[in-house]
């Protein structure tokens, strides 16, 4: 079983995220659990979704507790909220954000991961770039493709055009796209960095 | 349907449980007598036909009201209608216009020529009737319709008495007069005019008649002394008025004096007027108020200029003038002289101080009574001699039209028993239907129509009758004033007021029955009913 | 002369039924074969006003409605007293569900109704004070406000009757029940603001509403029988004196219900969407003693010395009724 | 059909295809996605013959049900928490005219103090309202026990009552099996009414019944309620032919063969619970799960025969009777053969506290070690509790309770612990 937990702010789709991640897994014929961190938060407020992914039937109701990924969509949460509590140690960490691990203040965590699974993505730019709102999550689902090849890019694609469609849906496409491309390219550069 | 058990119930069934044995007093319907009928001299039964005039049956109504006066045309114009005065709408607005409706039935009957049916069974028996005036011809009417040979005397020219010889045109056209008598008459009533009855007796034993009603009434004039001078021309009012039925028309001059209080007297001022004296002034010794004449009769005579001087006597009657004494009412209302006196220009001076019976005709008639100028008869009209009966002016009571009539029924009903060795038993009487029984909310607002009435000039110059008719519309509105009082007449609120729907509606013309299985006794049914009909009793526990 | 028309003047328009009247002109009530909605052997008290009022308004919405009709009752008197088993007076589908339910019950039937296609069943809610001014109001005002095509009925006679006289908010000012006992310094009821319940209805702009009393029977009859010719909420408050609990002679409740009506205390009238477009004028005006002194429930206002001051204010009261509504003709009262 | 959706949207989905003709809605969360669900597909004419009404109020809500389905109409409602107390005069009713209503309750907490989040508090305090009760284990079994309610109900003239974790499962996205129109018309028969208002053949519902027949009523309905512990079985058989699936049935027993320890629990925490089971079965402990679909009727000889060989019996209950302790606990005792002492109540989850395998793996080795206290309270703050109590013996005005813990805890909403 495969566990995500995803950090954000009310109005940022957090919860969607989860949803369209479980409806991808879904398309991929594997049994998916995505649920929110239920509460009354309004806009802004901090807000926590959850994913599970397995090949069999998913019957456990805690929240994650320990995930194997984290995908951050607000930054100025690493200081408010524990947002890596019971991340595993060769968990995947995705965070939505133009700047580094180091510039948020949270490099030594970064470091204690395994490097090639930790990773930033200026979501919010795609987003805006694509669908013109400042809605980080679709293109955060493209990164999370990228970054654990947990799920395929096609999938989220789908599952985006599930969950919205028309302009909205194909921005979303084209922003999680990018972001998909982006974070393999950042990967990519670790590599060679290692390598070097 | 698998109804649930106890929550859920067929309908109506709660007709199993009797309410009614709640009950500690219960309505019953009742039929009381109304103030109308009770006041009738002739008995009629006014609520009875009005009821039919209502629903525009106006032959039904006629019918119903012929069982107890047979000349409602006539009725409807001289009655001086008792039964108005005693109507409880007039409580309310105004008396109901009974009588304009009576004429308005007895007008369309001669119109229509409506007919009495004949009796069933003829009873073998002969009567003689003696007088053919209200009072005769009513018996002998009602002694036709039960099955006996009627034949009457009478000593005049033509039939109708007084409401020929004492009752002026304008108040009764003689047209209307004959066609009622005509239609008697059609029963089969044998009329023997200008044939006086010298000596009853012997009349009977020689029609060999089983018995006798005497009607002759008061024809002859009371006269009181009055120095008068030779010229002087003093006549009394009767035959004033009788002359009137004749060729020539009495010659009264400019300036007529009439002397009394009575309906006779106004009848002959209006008559002098009439006949074109510019004077016409009635001399009375009391006050309006005291004053015998109907009030109506007196507001019309005043009407048509008429003059009355009240409070005064005639002391002496010159050739072209009278002196008359100024009278004061003593505390005890009779009129006392003032020696004051008075002269007053007068052509003519007419007496109209009543009549007295000419009872030469019972002359040696064994066992009878007379008294005050009067035959005493017992409570069946009969008089002191078993077989002869009386009624009319020439017994004691009221003088007037519908008294006369009423006598002729009553009569005839005694006869008729009497012939058969019988004595007749008027069926006991309602209780009478007060106002305070009435819910009149009930009643919507309607004041008397008020018959057209003749222009004056028209009534100065000529003898066309006064009071016209209603028409239709207007009789019917009239009839439908009728309060009912004391019986039922089918309005339903008895049967829509009662929570209980404990009241059973019968159909037309059959009423109401309580259901009393579920009667509560509430008592709205009795407080509802417009007229009074129920009545709230205890029940016996 | 001019011809008068002809008019009842025996039976007048006031009387139930009326011989001379064609059949068609006839009250439901005059009728031989009127249903008896709610039949015999009912357990209401003598006299009972609201047994009155409901089978006219019944009857009538059955006449009107072909007897395609099915009737919410909310619980109450009226409840208690037709239906305690093993027997009901009711000839219509009839639904006791709550006290407080009644027109949310009435909506369900009349939506169970649409969505089969019954269009021709119509529904009717009933209740009394308390069931609708009180503790019904919430599911009255929204089928109000949603205009569900049922007719809501109340039956007022101001007092919780079926649990003996309590004071609802339709209790008139100064009256006495066993919540608002006539001892102490202001005896009796409350001169409240008054819960004015036709005008809260009308402030919803629903098509129709009336009111009515049982004194006048063709005038209820009429009302149903228009509130039927429309769609939507509809709304006729009836006023129905109770003996018991107003203390009155049993026979006297139509005659008390007459002087509400006559006084100004109780304004008859009809609305249209929101409109007032008829009132019943008062026929012959009357003071508020008339209608107070019969009634014990009113009676510690006529002790020695009398309550002059509460009269007044009732007085006022109806007056106010009088020109809101303009209850009287021109010339003071209407033949 | 197989979906990915939201439990919400799942329990929509099932109840358009039952073919509902009146739904009345009210709004509460958690319940709000199922009626807003139902309501698009009445507007945009997804779902015909059926009149969808926004009422004023929970009370109306089951009002208009009433009303409805007395005239012989199939409805539906949905309420959960304070919702279904405001309506529970309306309840009561439903059962007492038998009229066989739907409803789901998206099960809340109750306040004071208020609380949106998951407990079976709702629901259990209407346990005695005389509607058929059936929890839901997973959104696929909601949906299920959705069609499976309407036949129940309709067969027996009583209101069924389907009860599923709010937000747990209504919000909770995930894998379900939406069956076809044909299928749910083949399994589910149009509503043929015990009772009908109809002018056509009127009578009186709702008459007042005095003490000569009201024992009887009341026996009436619960013989009804007895009578549906004979048909669910059955038709719990026949749905997984016609759907092949389980779902339904009265009570699912969980590896409880040999089983010393039965764990027993209603609605989603089951599945928790069996994950926890299964790492303590690798561990060899002797351990089984009972779960409980069916709660009213209580179905007491099956659950007697499922624990028949249980030494002892942990009851993971979602609810609390203050001053008493469990409430499924309490009806468990009645069909445990042991000795009573043996039946073990650990309140979890209440106002949405989130329920733990560790936690639970802790209480169940306790019961294994024969430590567990009668009724314990799951993952409890004892020393937050313990300073409030302090806190109350010290100064008569201590406040409010509810603001001083979050003071105490120095946080403003509840999060995952």
């Amino acid at each position: 079983m495969f566990q995500i937990r995803i950090h954000g702010r009310g109005g940022q789709g957090v919860v969607t995220a989860a949803e369209m991640l479980s409806i991808a897994a879904f398309r991929e014929g594997r049994h998916a659990q995505a649920f929110p961190s239920f509460g009354s938060e309004r806009t802004g407020a901090p807000v926590v979704a959850f994913c599970r992914l397995d090949d069999k039937e998913i019957r456990l109701r805690e929240p994650v507790l320990a995930p194997d990924a984290l995908i951050i969509q607000d930054p100025t949460l690493l200081h408010q909220v524990d947002v890596f509590g019971g991340l595993a140690r060769d968990g995947y960490v995705l965070i939505n954000t133009s700047r580094s691990f180091e510039a948020l203040g949270v490099g030594e965590i970064a470091r204690g991961l395994r490097a090639e699974r930790v990773c930033t993505v200026p979501a919010t730019e795609f987003a805006l770039k694509h669908v013109g709102r400042p809605v980080p999550n679709a293109a955060l689902l493209g990164g999370f493709a990228a970054v654990s090849g947990r799920i395929s890019l096609d999938s989220v694609a789908a599952a985006i055009r599930e969950k919205f469609n028309g302009k909205v849906a194909e921005g979303n496409v084209a922003a999680a796209s990018a972001a998909y491309d982006y974070v393999k390219n950042e990967m990519r550069e670790a590599q060679h960095a290692q390598a070097d | 349907m698998r109804k649930p058990f106890a929550i859920t119930l067929d309908p109506g069934s709660s007709l199993a449980n009797h309410t009614g044995t709640w009950r500690t007093t219960r309505p019953e319907y009742v039929d009381r007598l109304p103030p109308c009928n009770g006041a009738c001299p002739a008995g009629e039964n006014i609520q009875g036909w009005l009821f039919h005039a209502e629903s525009g049956d106006y032959e039904a109504a006629w019918r119903l009201l012929t069982r107890d006066n047979p000349m409602p045309a006539v009725m409807g114009r001289v009655c001086y209608h008792p039964c108005e005065s005693q109507c409880n709408r007039a409580r309310l607005d105004t008396a109901v216009g009974i009588n304009s409706v009576e004429r308005f039935l007895g007008d369309e009957a001669i119109r229509h020529g409506w007919r009495f049916e004949a009796p069933q069974a003829r009873s073998g028996k002969r009567v003689l009737v003696v007088g053919a005036g209200p009072s005769g011809l009513s018996a002998a009417y009602h002694l036709a319709r039960l099955g006996h040979a009627v034949s009457i005397h009478e000593a005049g020219p033509v039939a109708g008495g007084m409401m020929r010889f004492g009752i002026p045109k304008y108040r009764l056209p003689r047209e209307v007069l004959e066609a009622e008598v005509r239609r008697i008459l059609g029963l089969g009533v044998g009329l023997h005019l200008n044939s006086k009855v010298q000596n009853i007796l012997e009349t009977m034993r020689g029609g060999s008649y089983d018995a006798a009603f005497l009607a002759v009434g008061a024809h002859i004039a009371k006269r009181a002394y009055i120095p008068a001078g030779s010229a002087a021309k003093v006549l009394d009012a009767l035959s004033v008025l009788r002359s009137m039925e004749g060729a020539e028309k009495p010659l009264l001059g400019r300036r007529v004096v009439v002397y009394g209080g009575g309906n006779t007297a106004i009848d002959v001022a209006r008559t002098a007027k009439r006949l074109g004296a510019e004077e016409a002034v009635i001399v009375y010794r009391r006050t309006r108020e005291k004053m015998p004449a109907h009030d109506f009769e007196v507001e019309e005579a005043l009407q048509e200029g008429v003059l009355i001087k009240w409070l005064s006597t005639i002391r002496q009657a010159g050739d072209a003038s009278i002196t008359v004494e100024k009278m004061v009412l003593d505390a005890d209302g009779f009129p006392q002289p003032t020696g004051e006196l008075e002269t007053l220009a007068a052509d003519s001076v007419v007496l109209a101080l009543g009549q007295d019976v000419d009872l030469s005709l019972l002359d040696g008639v064994p066992g009878l009574a007379k008294k005050d100028g009067v035959v005493q008869v017992g409570p069946g009209m009969m008089t002191g001699h078993p077989g002869i009966f009386a009624g009319g002016d020439m017994v004691p009571a009221e003088r007037t039209v519908t008294v006369a009539i009423g006598h002729g029924k009553k009569a005839a009903r005694h006869i008729d028993a009497w012939l058969r060795g019988e004595t007749y038993v008027p069926p006991p009487k309602h209780e009478p239907a007060t106002f305070e029984r009435l819910n009149t909310w009930y009643y919507s607002d309607a004041p008397k129509s008020v018959s057209p009435v003749l222009d004056l000039v028209r009534r100065q110059s000529t003898f066309d009758e006064v009071v016209q008719g209603l028409d239709e519309g207007n009789a019917q509105y009239e009839a439908r004033r009728c309060l009912s009082c004391g019986n039922c007449f089918e309005c339903d609120n008895c049967y829509g007021v009662c929570p209980d729907n404990a009241v059973v509606k019968l159909g037309p013309g059959k009423r109401f029955r309580f259901n009393y299985d579920y009667c509560k006794g509430c008592g709205i049914c009795v407080a509802e009913c417009p007229c009074g009909a129920i009545k709230m009793v205890p029940e016996e526990i | 002369m001019s011809f008068q028309p002809v008019k009842f003047y025996q039976t007048g328009t006031f009387t139930v039924g009326n011989r001379l009247l064609a059949e068609n002109e006839r009250s439901v009530q005059a009728n031989m074969q009127r249903t008896n909605s709610l039949n015999s052997g009912h357990r209401a008290c003598q006299g009972c006003g609201e047994a009155l009022g409901a089978r006219y308004a019944i009857d009538a919405a059955m006449q009107a409605t072909n007897r395609q009709l099915i009737a919410a009752n909310a619980t109450g008197c009226l409840e208690v007293f037709s239906t305690p088993y093993p027997e009901t007076s009711w000839q219509v589908p009839w639904i006791h569900s709550l006290f407080g339910n009644t027109a949310s019950v009435a909506t369900g039937i009349a939506a169970a109704m649409r969505v089969k296609g019954r269009s021709d069943v119509r529904v009717v809610a009933q209740g009394g004070d308390g069931g609708t001014t009180d503790i019904g109001f919430g599911c009255l005002s929204g089928m109000f406000e949603r205009n569900d095509d049922v007719l809501y009925i109340c039956y007022d006679n101001g007092a919780y009757m079926n649990t003996g006289v309590q004071r609802s908010s339709a209790t008139p000012p100064a009256a006495r029940t066993a919540t608002t006992m006539a001892v102490g310094a202001e005896p009796g009821n409350v001169f409240g603001q008054g819960k004015d319940m036709p005008a809260l209805a009308m402030a919803h702009g629903i098509p129709y509403v009336a009111t009515a009393t049982v004194a006048e029977l063709r005038d209820l009859e009429a009302k149903v029988r228009r509130a039927m010719s429309f769609r939507g909420a509809r709304y006729i408050h009836i006023f129905v004196p109770c003996p018991l609990g107003w203390g009155h002679a049993a026979q006297d409740t139509i005659r008390i219900a007459r002087l509400a009506k006559e006084t100004g205390v109780f304004p008859v009238f009809e609305a249209e969407n929101g409109e007032v477009v008829s009132v019943s004028k008062i026929r012959r005006k009357l003071p508020v003693e008339e209608y107070l002194r019969p009634q014990k429930r009113f009676a510690h206002l006529f002790g020695k010395p009398p309550s002059t001051e509460v009269i007044r204010r009732i007085q006022e009261l109806a007056d106010r009724n009088i020109r809101r509504y303009g209850l009287l003709d021109a010339q003071g009262a209407t033949p | 059909m197989l979906k990915q959706i939201e439990g919400s949207q799942a329990v929509a989905e099932a109840i358009a295809l039952c073919r509902p003709e009146v739904i009345c809605a009210y709004p509460i969360s958690p319940q709000t996605h199922i009626v807003e669900g139902l309501g698009e597909r009445v507007k945009s004419g997804a779902l015909t013959g059926c009149e969808f009404i926004n009422v004023e109020s929970e009370f109306a809500a089951m009002s208009v049900a009433i009303g409805a389905s007395a005239a012989g109409a199939r409805a539906y409602t949905a309420t959960a928490s304070q919702g279904l107390l405001y309506m529970a005069e309306a309840v009561f009713n439903a059962s007492g005219l038998g009229l066989p209503i739907v409803m789901t309750v998206a099960n809340r907490a109750i306040g004071a103090p208020i609380n949106i989040w998951n407990d079976h508090s709702d629901a259990m305090s209407q346990r005695d309202c005389g509607w058929i009760q059936l929890f839901a284990e997973t959104n696929q079994e909601a949906l299920d026990l959705h069609i499976q309610a309407f036949r129940l109900g309709e067969e027996l003239s009583l209101p069924v009552m389907v009860c599923m974790d709010g937000f747990i499962l209504t919000h909770a996205y995930e894998r379900v099996d939406v069956p076809t129109q044909e299928q749910v018309d083949a399994w589910l028969p149009p509503y043929e009414p015990r009772q009908v208002l109809d002018p056509a053949e009127p009578v009186s519902i709702g008459a007042m019944v005095g003490p000569e027949a009201f024992m009887e009523v009341r026996y009436l309905a619960h013989a009804k309620q007895m009578r549906a512990l004979e048909l669910i079985p059955g038709w719990a058989g026949e749905f997984r032919e016609a759907f092949g699936r389980d779902s339904g049935g009265l009570l699912h027993s969980y590896r409880t063969e040999d089983a010393q320890t039965i764990v027993v629990a209603i609605g989603s925490v089951l599945g928790t619970i069996k994950d926890t089971v299964d790492e303590l079965r690798r561990e060899g402990v002797k351990i089984g799960v009972l779960g409980i679909t069916c709660f009213r009727p209580w179905p007491l000889a099956a659950v007697r025969a499922a624990l028949e060989n249980a030494k002892r019996v942990v009851v993971v209950e979602k609810s609390l009777a203050v001053g008493l302790g469990g409430i499924v606990s309490s009806n468990v005792r009645t069909s445990f053969t042991g000795s009573p002492d043996a039946v073990h109540a650990v309140i979890a989850g209440l106002g949405g506290r989130a329920i733990t395998r560790a936690a639970l793996a802790r209480v169940f080795a306790a019961a294994q070690a024969g430590t567990l206290e009668p009724v314990t309270f799951l993952d409890l703050d004892r020393a937050l509790v313990e300073r409030t109590l302090a806190r109350e013996r010290e100064q008569r005005r201590s406040g409010p309770i509810a603001e001083n813990i979050l003071r105490d805890l120095g946080v403003v909403a509840a999060r995952p612990h």
